[in-house]
């Protein structure tokens, strides 16, 4: 199997379907003759043609919008955001219109909205968000995060034929730090969870970039055997694969790069809470961003995002409980 | 004697391609949507219909002229005020009721309240109540139609206050710049709630077509062969390659906001003058001098609107274990053709 | 002390307020001449002028942006959403420009944002979300939800007074239908929770609405003795007062008139998982509205809605664990 | 021959209401814009400056020449490609490099980057990346100024492809309604990030302006005197309660949209072209005719920037442990007076 970076899987799983199905197309900013901020839809253009893919003038709520009006007929549109942070200037086409119209209607939304997301590298409060858990708490939308170029590009297949709005969080400090075996032509990656490395003493719960934080701060920690559970999908939310792993190991932390109140983490610790604590040997222990914007300078910035030696604190003192 | 002649005149005023029929189709359905919104307003006062009630009282011509414009493939994204074109597209009068209703058998099954349904088996899209999304929607549907190269149209209403969001700007510079067969028809009837005009814009919106590079233009929005002959040539436009066009449509909210505001802010006057130039006499005066017989026309709508009434009272209300069903969709469910009855696409096959 | 329902007591705030100080004004659609949807600046107009109870045009991003911008140079906007579901056209200004500002630009940002929330009146999928726990996941954003009518005032007065943007949730459905003894002048209460019933064997939490379906659903259940405690504030979070009344109760039911998942009450329940499992002699059970738009019809909403029969299920089972 | 007539005629075309010394500090505040960005370019090379670079060579008229016509009590939203507007604000050199490395001692201490900052206490609001917001700022400090009944103005700079979001919308309409002393320019680079005109709008925005009810002007971007004086007259209709002006500077931006970017999708010729009508050459030799010794100015600015950089470098880095610290402000901070260096404030008092 060739061997990608997680976001040459992204590219390769939008250049599969676009060439399996017409009725897929990109729309952003930049996309086109430039191939994206990132490159992600490098060369599309001169293999697709500008009308499928479509630079867009810099209007996030037009994107939105007319993405879904599009796909009332049945075109599957992919939105670019240049950057996640810009969907909050596209928040209400997508939570209002797109979340809530096949409930309302039964008029489905067969929009994928790709959000390059997460901090890092110095992006500073604007070009480091993590805003899932704002689509978490909007009925309607899909949410997925991956880890791998894997299921990057399975993920985004199965969200483009999926034919709900769904919401494709890609962690641009993966981009091309992730590298792996991604299986060539088109294959769906399910919405559920995966268990990222088996463990018996103690479960880390993670999603998209923190998956890699958690197994590089669990790899050897004093021996113990851990389990690191990689979410993929926060809706659905897969609260078997959580709960049984709990069950497992009696004892868990959970990690959130985007700023606690609130978080995916909350929710999964509720989930816990209500539905696990009598299997619990602990408290259930969250690493999480502190409530406040990503600093851009390094220092700062390496102070409110979890790093490895967060999670290893935490994951011993929980083990020691 | 001079309002004798001007009325003469106003009959006269006929659009060319509209057909005897299309013009007492116009007035049938200009009259079906204020024969179902005075009834529905009678239901809410019974307590009968929850939530808010909003309606189009004086407005007929708006939704009525425009949608009878368009063909079964276009698609409409209807709004708060167009009752008429959901009626033109085929939705019967008891799926009105029932839908104002909150009965299974509504349109949106219980799920979205009063004005807030489309029917997607007829080429419409339901509204959102924020205003004016629609427009970037229904620029979307137009981006369809021309990334498929299908001579296609899309339409939709909004108000003049909607006119200060930023989705105004979005889907008219979008459409703009994509050449998109959309038409925009903004429905300036001289309120936006409580606000007037001059405290939504400074100059007229229609003004703005222009820098957004397609044609502007007002019509009479109390005329429905005025406001139909405004959007055919729109249409053809649209289809034809030529992109937009925001038609303005003057008029005048006759009721309050909704059925709980008195409109005390609005100036007596100015509800007596428009009185005067209520859309449905003036098309009832234009059929009468065809020799078409109104009242029975009346009689026939009335007796419509009592039987759909019955049939919608006789509905069960939805049931509550369903309320957190079909949140996700498990296969696609698509906008399919609606009713596009004006003759002139029966005469040219209906991609006229 | 004169009794005034929640509704007016959130008028006099802003009265006794723009009174005093000079600086405070409001603004919003419809606000002026019509005294707003639902009357709460009614007469305002006549007694401070139309620059001071401004109507808008239709624009939310204008609204809460024009406000930020106003604020900088000293002057204490209130900005009034319509319905609080229209929140959604004004979120980038409201998240991004002024949740940030003080944060990234020693900026202060002194703006209130009122937002009529709430559902149980039919009003359908836009006129009925609860949009708080967006705002609780946004930093540098205060939250608060008053429950009651002297809580209303002194909430609103404190918001007022406070540099940094607050959101303010006023239910809709509180509006004429709670009733109380107000003091008159202008009086803060502080951002923190309040004990609207004391009790031992198990508590309640919730803010807002809620608040009246916990005590009415735990006025006299089998004789048990049940705490409810209400938030009041969001943002900040009383901490200490929920992590004291669980200790003292070792049983909790959280409720959230607001979509599950993400929600206020999965951050409460992810607190109380973390700092009180100890404590805890029962799961921490939630009682929330599913993720779903809230439904038009009565039967369909009322199914969705959290009822105070949902609630004294959740507390008996609870009790009887 | 030709050229050298132009260039005389160029050299004349000075602004009646500024001085030498004004026409001197113009071209100050560019060389320092270019030097620091410049010197800013090597440093990221050179890995001291974390993230992305953005800078505005080719623009520095648009910034400098608007913000000489602002005074001491006017408030600025500056973008982007505007750091002469810092400049003449007062904000230092070495304030300046210790925000692009985030150190300690910059405008933001370290917690913001790149040109996302703003002195407050110079009168300076620091932008948000979202693309234009902060015209709605600038719309609302002038509503504060209109409230208070001061004679202040405030202005904001942003991109042509910023004109397609529907803040513009807000803002424009929002202004033009409220009659507010407000001044929008409009910094037409030619390309938005990669993204030419011709897909960004259908009509250049300044034909907008009249349908917000207030004027709009295309200038030279590429010459300070000229967006000196464009600025200054609509800063008079402004506090005299004229209300808002759009200026567009047509301008090119030299550079890629940020360090990594190598504008491949530029033409060349386009590049070349607009090199002939670098900014500072013009001004310079404006300067030169004044028989001012622009190389001595060139040295001077040299050596305060590698002042600057020196004294930038010797700062710490923030600590860490700050990091959480003051999401929250405990008493107000607001806006204060920035310098207003030109002239016509001296002579006649600061709101001249
Ligand atoms: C974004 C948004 N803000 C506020 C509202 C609340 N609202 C409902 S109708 C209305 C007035 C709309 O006026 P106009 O666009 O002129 O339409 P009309 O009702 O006059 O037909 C307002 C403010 C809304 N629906 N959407
Ligand atoms: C709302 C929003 N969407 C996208 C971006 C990403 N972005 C940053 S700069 C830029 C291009 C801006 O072009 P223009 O307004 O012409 O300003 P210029 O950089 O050319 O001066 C884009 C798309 C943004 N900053 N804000
Ligand atoms: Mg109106
Ligand atoms: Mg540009």
């Amino acid at each position: 199997m060739p061997k990608l970076t997680y976001l040459q899987a992204i590219s390769d799983a939008m250049r599969e379907e676009m060439r399996a199905d017409e009725d897929v197309f990109v729309m952003g900013e930049d996309i086109g003759v430039f191939g994206g901020a990132f490159k992600v839809t490098d060369g599309f253009i001169d293999e697709f043609g500008p009308q499928r893919v479509m630079d867009t003038p810099l209007a996030e709520s037009g994107i939105i919008g007319t993405a879904i009006g599009a796909s009332f007929e049945g075109l599957k549109p992919i939105c670019e955001m240049q950057f996640s942070d810009f969907i909050a200037c596209g928040f209400d086409q997508l939570v209002n219109v797109a979340g809530k119209m096949f409930y309302r209607q039964g008029l489905s939304v067969n929009i994928t909205v790709r959000l390059p997301s997460g901090g890092g590298f110095s992006g500073g409060p604007f070009h480091s968000q993590n805003p899932e858990a704002w689509f978490m708490h909007s009925p309607g939308l899909k949410v997925v995060a991956p880890s791998t170029a894997e299921d990057a590009k399975g993920l985004l297949i199965k969200a483009i034929h999926d034919p709900n709005p769904v919401v494709f969080m890609e962690h641009k400090h993966l981009y091309r730090r992730v590298k792996g075996e991604v299986p060539a032509g088109r294959y769906e990656t399910p919405f559920t969870a995966r268990i990222a490395r088996e463990g018996e003493d103690l479960t880390v719960i993670a999603y998209g970039a923190m998956v890699h934080t958690a197994l590089e701060a669990t790899e050897n920690i004093d021996g113990a055997s851990i389990e690191v559970l990689d979410l993929r999908s926060l809706v659905p939310l897969d609260e078997e694969a959580i709960l049984a792993s709990v069950r497992k190991t009696s004892k868990v932390v959970i990690i959130d790069e985007a700023n606690r109140t609130c978080a995916a983490g909350a929710q999964v610790a509720a989930i816990i809470a209500e539905k696990a604590w009598e299997d619990l040997d602990g408290p259930v222990v969250r690493v999480a961003t502190p409530d406040v914007p990503i600093p851009f300078s390094p220092p700062l910035e390496q102070a409110v995002l979890p790093q490895v030696d967060d999670v290893k604190e935490a994951v011993r003192e929980l083990l020691a409980y | 004697m001079a309002t004798e002649t001007a009325r003469i005149a106003e009959a006269a005023s006929a659009s060319e391609h509209l057909t005897a029929e299309d013009r007492v189709g116009l007035l049938r359905a200009m009259l079906m949507m204020r024969a179902i919104e005075e009834r529905a307003m009678t239901l809410y006062r019974q307590g009968k219909v929850p939530g808010s009630f909003y309606d189009g009282y004086g407005q007929e011509a708006v939704s009525a002229g425009a949608a009878w414009a368009m063909a079964p493939q276009d698609r409409l994204c209807i709004l708060h005020r167009d009752l008429a074109a959901h009626v033109i597209r085929g939705v019967t009068p008891a799926r009105i009721f029932a839908q104002y209703m909150g009965r299974e058998g509504g349109v949106t099954n219980g799920r979205e309240g009063n004005v807030h349904f489309g029917d997607r088996h007829l080429g419409c899209v339901g509204m959102v109540s924020m205003l004016p999304d629609m427009m970037v929607i229904a620029t979307g549907l137009a981006m369809a139609f021309k990334l498929r190269g299908e001579a296609r149209c899309a339409i939709t209403w909004f108000g003049d206050g909607s006119t200060s969001r930023g989705d105004f700007h979005e889907a008219m510079n979008w459409a703009g710049v994509q050449k998109l067969p959309v038409i925009f028809v903004l429905e300036n009837n001289q309120y936006a709630y409580s606000t007037p005009l001059d405290q939504q814009f400074a100059v007229d919106p229609v003004e703005r077509a222009a820098a957004y590079g397609f044609p502007g233009r007002t019509v009479d929005g109390n005329d429905a062969e005025a406001m139909f002959d405004a959007t055919r040539e729109a249409r053809e436009r649209a289809i034809g390659g030529g992109g937009p066009t925001l038609i303005e449509a003057v008029t005048m909210r006759m009721h309050g906001h909704a059925a709980h505001d008195d409109m005390k802010y609005v100036p007596k006057e100015q509800v007596e003058e428009w009185r005067a130039k209520d859309p449905i006499d003036r098309q009832a005066r234009r059929v009468e001098e065809l020799g078409h017989d109104v009242n029975a026309l009346r009689a026939e709508v009335k007796a419509e609107v009592e039987a759909g009434v019955e049939e919608a009272l006789a509905m069960p209300m939805p049931d509550g274990d369903g309320a957190t069903a079909q949140l996700f969709a498990d296969e696609p469910a698509l906008l399919s053709d609606g009713r596009g009855p004006w003759s002139g696409f029966a005469r040219s096959g209906s991609d006229a």
